[in-house]
């Protein structure tokens, strides 16, 4: 049967009524009100994308693809608004509800002291609404309003907490660099049109083959091959939404916003909207080997150098955020490498222990009176037994344990990559590898931090509650390590989410992993040149997800895992004083990666002050002082200078009025005599 | 011996002296206080000669006196301009005598001698005439610049154009002499025949060129424009305004008369010396009115430009060309009386208004007025959809059909650097706040007041419909 | 009436502002409650043009034409295609809104600003009705009387500067093509349009005959370099006049373009339609720039306007390249559809943004960012415009901003990559003076105690915002009915670049 | 033997010292005067001259008139050279400049 239009409509909609309800009406409907209805939205969109699912999954329905209205027509080229549901697309539906509909209910508990409280609601409903219409495209033109749509909630909710001169930067900053991919993916889109001649995804991917062969001229004598423009342009594109080097640097200032935010967008959703879109535009990938190494190389380095930062982080958001950005650039390999699926695949997991990771974080936070520095952290874990539970399993997840939902995606890619003949596949291989242990060493690094060892804060009472909202408002400027009551577990609100996401983290990969993976689950939506199909290679050594997992303990990335393991247990446990005497001994290094490799400040110094500079240059030196200066009031003012000489003509005499006169006679006289000449 | 039809031929022109000679004779009788009467009759006497000149219009250009005047159409319609702008001189100029004691028969029948003149001069069928029409209009003008006795700038005015009045005079019959050596002939018709085959063509053109100064004076081109600040500036205003209308026409019909009727054969000549003279006032005339503060000084820098944009139609020498160059020249009289009138309206005993800044915040004051002025400023500066515009919309074409697109582009330039000093007046009235304690007000005549009105909306009316007028225009210049 | 439908739309507005100016300073509520209903009967009027336009018929419609001036055989014709009705309405539009946004702002004559407002809307859709170059001409310099008062009257300290830098400015540039128009009169006998498209003329006449349009028009739009007089303008004018101003009156520019170079010089268009395109591009680029330094926010949208007109230049000359380079109709007229989006989307958008600034200002009396800063703590309800505006600004997708340089950047990419690269670099610029002004405008901590006395948007504020956004927000989302109400008039256009002149 | 030509030259040569000294002269106003009446009858010669030479009468009669008119405008003259020496008290040119520019 064909999926009702409907429903899909619902699905989309229903967040977006929410968001205006919240949003116009916050007032009068008022806090719980507005919770209410978004909530109500979001689990409506919820549970109509489970069915959808559902009914893909078994066969019930077919794929639906068709357009709801045509945004534009011009001669053949048309823009219209449709949905294109696969699995592809249904599977990201239902993890961007579900990761949203746990956020929204853990707000209730995060945001309660807020009072943007309806807004906040307002926002991450909108943020649902543009990211389903993103994942439910079926044409490039309303991709490109579901990115920039993402784009825009993720620049209002970083900058949630508009008095903060951090957040107003970074929401600046993450918008401004998202516009630098959005730049890329909108040649491509241009790119697609023009050598496709459609914005149709079914179209543009039947035509794709067509491409092979097809050059753009760059200049007179040099041409670039079609479909390698195309995949490099669109993946600029994805390069700034899923925060790949280089044009990663706004992911980590995104903490910013609040942590539900984190959770959200820039960790389970829209951070992944890049992915995605490479694995939809699989047909058009694989016809250029060079852009699939591109995209490779990009990952690799990011999944390596990224999590090198987050070793040494101390907030602990950030230690997450730099994780996000490392697994971004796992995913990505897997991209370059063809594994499309092992892409989606790793997507998924990582949505859930990410989410449940970042919530976990934001508990703590929120246990700490939102102290974010894990220096005045440590031994939680009897505070808040089921945060410090739920954050192992999201870590051990997240670290590939063997079983945990993480451990069946990330293999996979590095199996993948092992697999790969691409060029740069060994770089590839070599980065994903040291990133096991580096992912290994953060994460746990962060654990013993927050929830091990002995408390390094102190408790003292007697401290009003009002000092709640205050810390609030200005948070990180009251002393640091002192509290003004002992931290408590978090309310259920905020504990239910993260037992709901612990669950997939821990089975999810176990129980998905065939049929996505290797059961060719995605269908016609993913397709794979044989040359290229990695994972149909280790299909062959795949035996079900226990023997797979079995096998992983004896693998090379778990073994990293476990050095990383002990490693991290000797210094933070038993022996503390180790990490600083480590951090004086690799002082270069850990300067390096303290500055982000001074990405920041480079981009910083050339491109806003220098752009600055450059505008004043123009502005000064070129309308000011050419074209007003000299052009403009420069003629005007030489015209008054030669009207104050002519009119010194008029000297009041005379006998030169009679003389001017007698000149004129003689000029005529003389012309003429010229002429006659 | 004239018969009773040469008679009926210059019948309004005729009239007008005996007209002239009447008031005359009745300002001697008359008590002082009766002179309102004297007013409302020179009114009428003009409207009346219109309706002769008008109604009494021959079907065929018609010869009177073997040949020395002429009544055609072009004739007709400079004469009815003329008349009607001397109408409204007398209309505006009356508040403004009465202030200063200068509300006097002789103003009156002076002015009445003067429009004969100009009569005379635009009908003129030889030489002869030309002469004595034209000394006519400017005896009877040299007066009227001294009409204010008691004011140096008014006596040094008149003195000045005296002089040079009587220059170019000298000039032009200098010219004539030569002309006539070379054709034996003092009537303007057989001047276009003899012209052609004369034997002394040199001696013809040397005199057409002291023909030209002659005609560049009358008009005010550069660089025979030198008396033209100075007379506005220094004679009575409600004689500028006169001087700004009627010989301005007066000017076009004899420069048409001597340059087309007379000498026609030699236009490929004369061409050449009005697109300098044209020129040299465009640039001139715009230039130097860019630094004016005196208004009055100032409209008579935009005269002279003005007449640059009417010697563009001329240069075209052709029936297009003189229709352009005779639009041109009626529309300035309109504007020029108009923009004259609402000085004239504003100034009072003791306030002259005649500085720039005297019109400070007119708007604030007398909105009404300040609208008025505006029309006529942006009409002057020829902004659409103004009648200004159209005169120089029409000049320009016949200067880019006569082939001289480079005049054109000049005559384009200057507009622009023109615009300037327009806009300054409009500034002035509408974007700078009245001077505290300047008794700039409206004139309380509600003669004044309703004839302004239509004589600065007629600026806006006929750019609306601007077509019968040229269709007139056109009408009277066979092709 | 019916055949006279363009006429009543151009003089109603015009002689309704007659009774405007008769009720005087004395009554200025009458004055404003006419002006109001003069308006609003306009804008109706319009829509009734609207319904009575058949889209499928490319040809001109509603004509009318009377003989003007018989002697020259210059008539009085008027007539509308899709693109000028688009931009009618627009107009007639904008119009209500200047009308209501100065409602009480405008306290000294309020009579003869609502006037002026008045006289200058009917100009404007003479101008966008005119068959006639003559004609045009006319209602394109007599608009420069009003506006010319409404800036030195109600505009800012440096506002006589201004003002006669903006008339002398135009003028200038419009001098030059009536000379052009007389000389195409001389050689066609008539100034009708039609009959000057179909004019044979010499390459070299072309030429000429180009870049004395240009003069005018590149005024008008402004580009690069001749754009100077908009920021200075912009800045002195009084809000409603910067709405009109960027709202209609740059329109007209690129409304010259399409009417008179592309119909009666194509192939002189086409051999230098690169300077076009290249200044264009220098305006998205160098402009763009400039703008990020603007501490004036007026200044500000006044430069991102010139950058966004630049996508209307490039969309329209971009087809030549399209048509008689590649022979793809169908790209040119996405570009040409993608100019004409841009002219509508461009003035809501920046309308709103002077609105939105004109708000400000009439509370603190500053338009400098300096003095502002954490404005969303006192006015929520504005900053939600004011963000909403700025992202249309930048060129957000379901707005109306997005989807004129998202066709713009289609149709060049067709043309040539580069010229795409660098069309598309607004993304980037674009957002960042505009957002980088809201950062430092609207977020962060409330600046000074000024600030924090700020109220809140009123309900007239409130009414002229929302309609703003609502255009802009339906625009955005469902650009087809404008884009079938253009199309034919568009392929039609398109089509005739096609044919050669020599 | 008188020739035409020899009047046209005397006429030439008057009217050129009459223009001549409209400008040179900077004393008073009445040699303006007499300078414009020297330049009228270099016209005068001229005409006369011409109408003997080409037997036409009608230049003698322009002579008239010419001479009529002078008279008047000598008058005319006079009435303001009066005016303007009961006004500023002098007559010399030089000082007539009050405006200028």
């Amino acid at each position: 049967m064909e999926l009702s239009t409907s429903i899909l409509l619902t699905i989309a909609l229903a967040p977006l009524v929410g968001c205006v309800l919240a949003g116009f009406l916050g007032k009068v409907i008022g806090r719980a009100g507005s919770h209410t209805v978004t909530i109500l939205g979001v689990a409506i969109s919820c549970g109509l994308s489970i069915y959808v699912l559902y009914l893909l999954c078994t066969g019930a329905a077919s794929v639906y693809n068709q357009n709801i209205y045509t945004w534009f027509e011009i001669g053949k080229y048309t823009a219209s608004v449709g949905f294109l549901i696969d699995k592809l697309a249904a599977m990201m539906m239902v993890v961007v509800t579900f990761v949203s509909l746990l956020v929204h209910i853990y707000t209730i508990g995060y945001m309660y002291e807020d009072d943007g409280y309806q807004r906040f609601f307002s926002y991450i409903s909108l943020f649902t609404f543009s990211m389903l219409m993103l994942v439910m495209s079926n044409n490039f033109m309303q991709l490109f309003f579901g990115w920039e749509a993402v784009g825009l909630v993720s620049y209002l909710l970083i900058g949630f907490w508009f008095k903060r001169p951090t957040a107003i930067y970074a929401n600046l900053k993450a918008f401004l660099v998202n516009r630098v991919g959005d730049f890329g993916f909108l040649l491509g889109i241009a790119a697609v049109l023009y050598f496709l001649g459609t914005l149709d995804y079914a179209t543009a991917f039947a035509n794709a083959p067509s491409l092979v062969g097809k050059t753009l001229q760059i200049t007179q004598n040099h041409a670039w091959d079609a479909a390698t423009v195309i995949g490099i342009l669109l993946f600029i594109g994805a390069m700034g939404k899923s925060a790949q080097v280089p044009l990663h640097v706004w992911l980590p200032d995104s903490m910013e916003g609040p942590t539900p935010i984190s959770a959200l967008i820039h960790a389970a959703t829209m951070v992944t909207a890049g992915i995605f879109m490479v694995a939809r535009m699989s047909p058009i990938f694989e016809l250029s080997e060079s852009a699939l190494s591109f995209v490779m190389v990009i990952g690799a380095t990011g999944a390596l150098f990224t999590g090198l930062i987050g070793i040494v982080q101390n907030d602990i958001k950030r230690v997450v955020a730099y994780s996000t950005l490392s697994q971004l650039g796992y995913m990505t390999v897997a991209l370059g490498v063809s594994a499309y699926a092992g892409a989606v695949f790793h997507l998924m997991t990582h949505a859930f222990f990410k989410a449940l990771l970042f919530l976990g974080a934001g508990s703590v936070i929120i246990a700490m009176h939102h102290e974010q520095d894990m220096r005045y952290m440590g031994g939680l874990r009897k505070y808040m037994p089921i945060t410090w539970i739920t954050m192992w399993v999201g870590s051990l997840a997240l670290c590939g344990v063997p079983f945990f939902a993480g451990f069946y995606s990330k293999d996979a890619i590095i199996e993948a990559v092992g697999e790969s003949h691409r060029w740069g596949a060994n770089y590839a291989y070599f980065c994903v590898m040291a990133g096991a242990f580096v992912t290994a060493l953060y994460t746990f690094r962060q654990m013993y931090l927050t929830f091990h060892g002995k408390e390094r804060f102190t408790v003292v009472e007697n401290h009003g509650h009002g000092h709640h909202v205050e810390h609030m408002d200005d948070h990180g400027h009251h002393e640091q390590g002192i509290m003004h009551e002992a931290p408590k577990e978090s309310p259920w609100v905020v504990t239910l989410p993260l037992v709901l996401l612990a669950i997939p983290s821990l089975v999810i990969g176990f129980l998905a992993v065939k049929p996505m993976l290797f059961g060719g689950w995605f269908g016609g939506s993913i397709q794979v040149h044989e040359a290229n199909d990695v994972l149909g290679e280790l299909s062959h050594e795949f035996h079900g997800a226990v023997a797979m997992a079995l096998h992983g303990f004896t693998q090379l990335p778990f073994l990293l895992v476990l050095t990383a393991f002990v490693i991290t247990t000797y210094i933070y446990l038993f022996n503390p004083a180790m990490a600083d005497r480590i951090k004086n001994a690799l002082k270069p290094i850990h300067a390096v990666l303290h500055h982000k490799y001074w990405i920041d400040s480079i981009y910083f110094v050339i491109f806003a002050r220098g752009g600055i500079k450059l505008g004043h240059a123009l502005w000064k030196g070129g309308d000011a002082a050419v074209i007003d200066g000299v052009l403009v009031d420069g003629s005007a003012s030489l015209v008054q200078r030669i009207a104050s000489g002519v009119r010194r003509l008029q000297s009041g005499y005379l006998y030169h009025y009679a003389f001017a006169m007698i000149l004129g006679l003689i000029l005529l006289l003389g012309g003429y005599w010229l002429v006659g000449q | 011996m004239p018969n009773i039809n040469d008679i009926l031929i210059m019948l309004p022109e005729l009239y007008l002296v005996v007209a002239a000679c009447l008031l005359l004779l009745l300002d001697a009788f008359m008590k002082p206080e009766q002179r309102h009467w004297l007013h409302w009759l020179s009114v009428g006497a003009l409207l009346m000669a219109i309706y002769l000149v008008v109604a009494g219009q021959p079907a065929q250009p018609v010869v009177a006196f073997g040949g020395m005047f002429v009544r055609d159409g072009v004739s007709e319609i400079l004469k009815a301009f003329a008349l009607l702008s001397t109408a409204l001189v007398f209309v505006y100029a009356k508040p403004y005598l009465i202030d200063r004691k200068l509300f006097v028969g002789e103003f009156y029948t002076l002015m009445i001698f003067a429009v004969i003149g100009v009569m005379l001069l635009v009908s003129a069928g030889s030489l002869v005439t030309v002469y004595l029409g034209l000394e006519l209009l400017t005896l009877s003008s040299y007066a009227l610049v001294a009409l204010n006795r008691d004011s140096q700038l008014s006596s040094e005015a008149a003195i000045k154009y005296f002089v040079l009045g009587a220059l170019a005079s000298g000039m032009l019959l200098y010219g004539m002499s030569m002309v006539y050596g070379a054709t034996a002939t003092l009537d303007l018709a057989n001047l276009h025949t003899a012209a052609a085959h004369t034997g002394a063509p040199k001696l013809l053109l040397f005199g057409l060129i002291f023909m030209i100064v002659g005609i560049g004076f009358k008009l005010g081109a550069a660089p025979f424009h030198m008396w033209i600040p100075d007379v506005y500036q220094g004679s009575p205003t409600a004689v500028t305004i006169f001087i700004g209308s009627a010989p301005k026409l007066a000017a076009f019909g004899m420069a048409y008369r001597l340059l087309e009727s007379g000498l026609g054969d030699l236009s490929h000549h004369w061409q050449q010396m009005l697109a300098v003279l044209a020129v040299l006032s465009l640039a001139i005339g715009n230039l130097v009115a860019i630094v004016q503060t005196n208004l009055k000084r100032l409209l008579a820098y935009s005269t002279i430009s003005h007449m640059g944009y009417l010697l563009l139609g001329l240069v075209n020498a052709g029936p297009e060309g003189y229709a352009s160059a005779l639009f041109y020249a009626i529309s300035y009289a309109l504007m020029s009386t108009a923009a004259f009138g609402v000085i004239l309206a504003l100034a009072r005993a003791g306030f002259e208004c005649e500085e720039i800044d005297d019109l400070k915040g007119l708007n604030q004051r007398s909105p009404w007025m300040a609208f008025l002025m505006m029309l006529v400023m942006f009409s002057l500066a020829g902004v659409p959809p103004m009648f200004g515009f159209f005169a120089k919309l029409l000049v320009l074409q016949a200067a880019i059909h006569a082939g001289m697109m480079w005049l054109a582009i000049v005559g384009a330039v200057f507009a622009i650097i023109g615009l300037y000093y327009y806009l300054r007046v409009v500034k002035v009235m509408y974007f700078d706040k009245p001077v505290e304690g300047s008794e700039l007000k409206m004139q309380a005549d509600p003669s004044v007041r309703v004839v302004l009105s239509l004589n600065a909306i007629s600026l806006l009316v006929l750019g609306l419909s601007w077509g019968p007028l040229l269709g007139w225009c056109k009408s009277v210049f066979p092709g | 009436m019916f055949n006279h439908l363009l006429s009543l739309l151009i003089w109603l507005p015009i002689v309704g502002a007659i009774p405007v100016l008769l009720a005087g300073s004395g009554r200025p509520n009458v004055a404003r409650w006419t002006a109001l209903l003069v308006a609003v009967l306009t804008f109706v009027f319009s829509l009734y043009l609207l319904s009575q336009y058949n889209a499928a018929d490319s040809a001109k419609q509603l004509t009318e034409s009377h003989m003007w001036i018989a002697s020259l055989g210059v008539h009085y014709s008027l007539a509308v295609d899709g693109i000028s009705i688009a931009l009618i309405l627009l107009t007639t539009f904008v119009g209500i809104l200047v009308i209501v946004g100065a409602w009480e702002v405008i306290q000294n004559n309020p009579h003869q600003y609502m006037a002026a407002m008045l006289v200058l809307e009917g100009l404007m859709i003479g101008v966008f009705c005119a068959t006639d170059a003559l004609l045009f001409y006319v209602f394109f310099e007599a608009m420069l009387i009003p506006m010319f008062i409404l800036i030195g009257i109600w505009g800012g300290p440096r506002r006589v500067y201004a003002t006669i830098k903006f008339f002398i400015y135009t003028f200038l540039g419009s001098i030059f093509m009536l000379v052009g128009l007389i000389y195409l009169y001389l050689k066609a006998g008539t100034f009708d349009l039609q009959a000057l498209a179909a004019l044979p003329l010499s390459m070299k006449e072309q030429s000429w005959l180009f870049f004395a349009f240009l003069a005018a028009f590149a005024v008008k739009v402004p580009m690069v370099p001749v754009h100077t007089w908009l920021p200075d303008a912009h800045v002195e004018a009084p809000t409603g006049g910067s709405v009109v101003l960027a709202a209609v009156m740059l329109k007209i520019g690129g409304y010259g373009f399409l009417r008179f170079s592309l119909p009666i010089v194509p192939d002189a268009s086409e051999a230098y339609a690169w300077v076009v395109i290249g200044l264009s591009l220098i305006a998205v680029l160098y402009i763009g720039y400039v703008a990020l330094v603007q501490e004036d926010m007026k200044k500000l949208v006044a430069y991102s306007s010139v950058a966004h007109m630049g996508f209307v230049t490039l969309g329209i000359f971009i087809a030549f390249m399209l048509v008689r380079g590649a022979g793809n109709m169908d790209a040119a007229k996405l570009g040409m559809q993608g100019a004409m989006v841009q002219m509508i989307s461009h003035g809501f958008v920046s309308g709103a943004m002077f609105s939105c600034i004109g708000v400000l200002y009439d509370r603190l009396h500053s338009r400098q960012i300096k003095d502002y800063g954490g404005v969303i703590n006192v006015m929520p309800w504005f900053g939600f415009f004011y963000v909403f505006f700025a992202m249309a600004n930048s060129g957000l997708p379901g707005t109306s901003g997005f989807v004129g340089e998202f066709q713009v950047v289609l149709a060049s990419f067709q043309a040539n990559p580069w010229i795409a690269l660098f069309a598309a670099f607004t993304l980037i610029i674009g957002a960042a003076y505009t957002l980088w002004m809201v950062k430092r405008v609207m977020w962060g901590d409330i600046a000074n105690p000024h600030v924090a006395e700020m109220k809140d948007i009123n309900g007239r504020e409130v009414f002229v915002l929302g309609a703003f956004a609502a255009a802009v927000l339906v625009l955005g989302v469902w650009p087809q009915p404008l884009i079938h109400l253009m199309d034919s008039s568009v392929t039609q256009l398109v089509q005739q670049l096609g044919n050669h002149k020599i | 033997m008188i020739t035409l030509s020899h009047f046209i030259v005397l006429g030439a040569v008057l009217f050129c010292i009459a223009v001549a000294s409209l400008f040179i002269n900077r004393k008073n106003v009445i040699v303006l005067l007499m300078s414009i009446e020297l330049m009228l009858l270099a016209v005068n010669i001229n005409f006369v001259a011409f109408s003997r030479f080409l037997g036409d009468v009608a230049g003698q009669v322009f002579v008239f008139f010419i001479l009529t008119v002078a008279a008047a405008e000598t008058a005319i003259g006079l009435a303001i050279l009066v005016l303007l020496f009961r006004n500023r008290s002098t007559i010399n040119i030089a000082q007539i400049d009050s405006m200028k520019g």
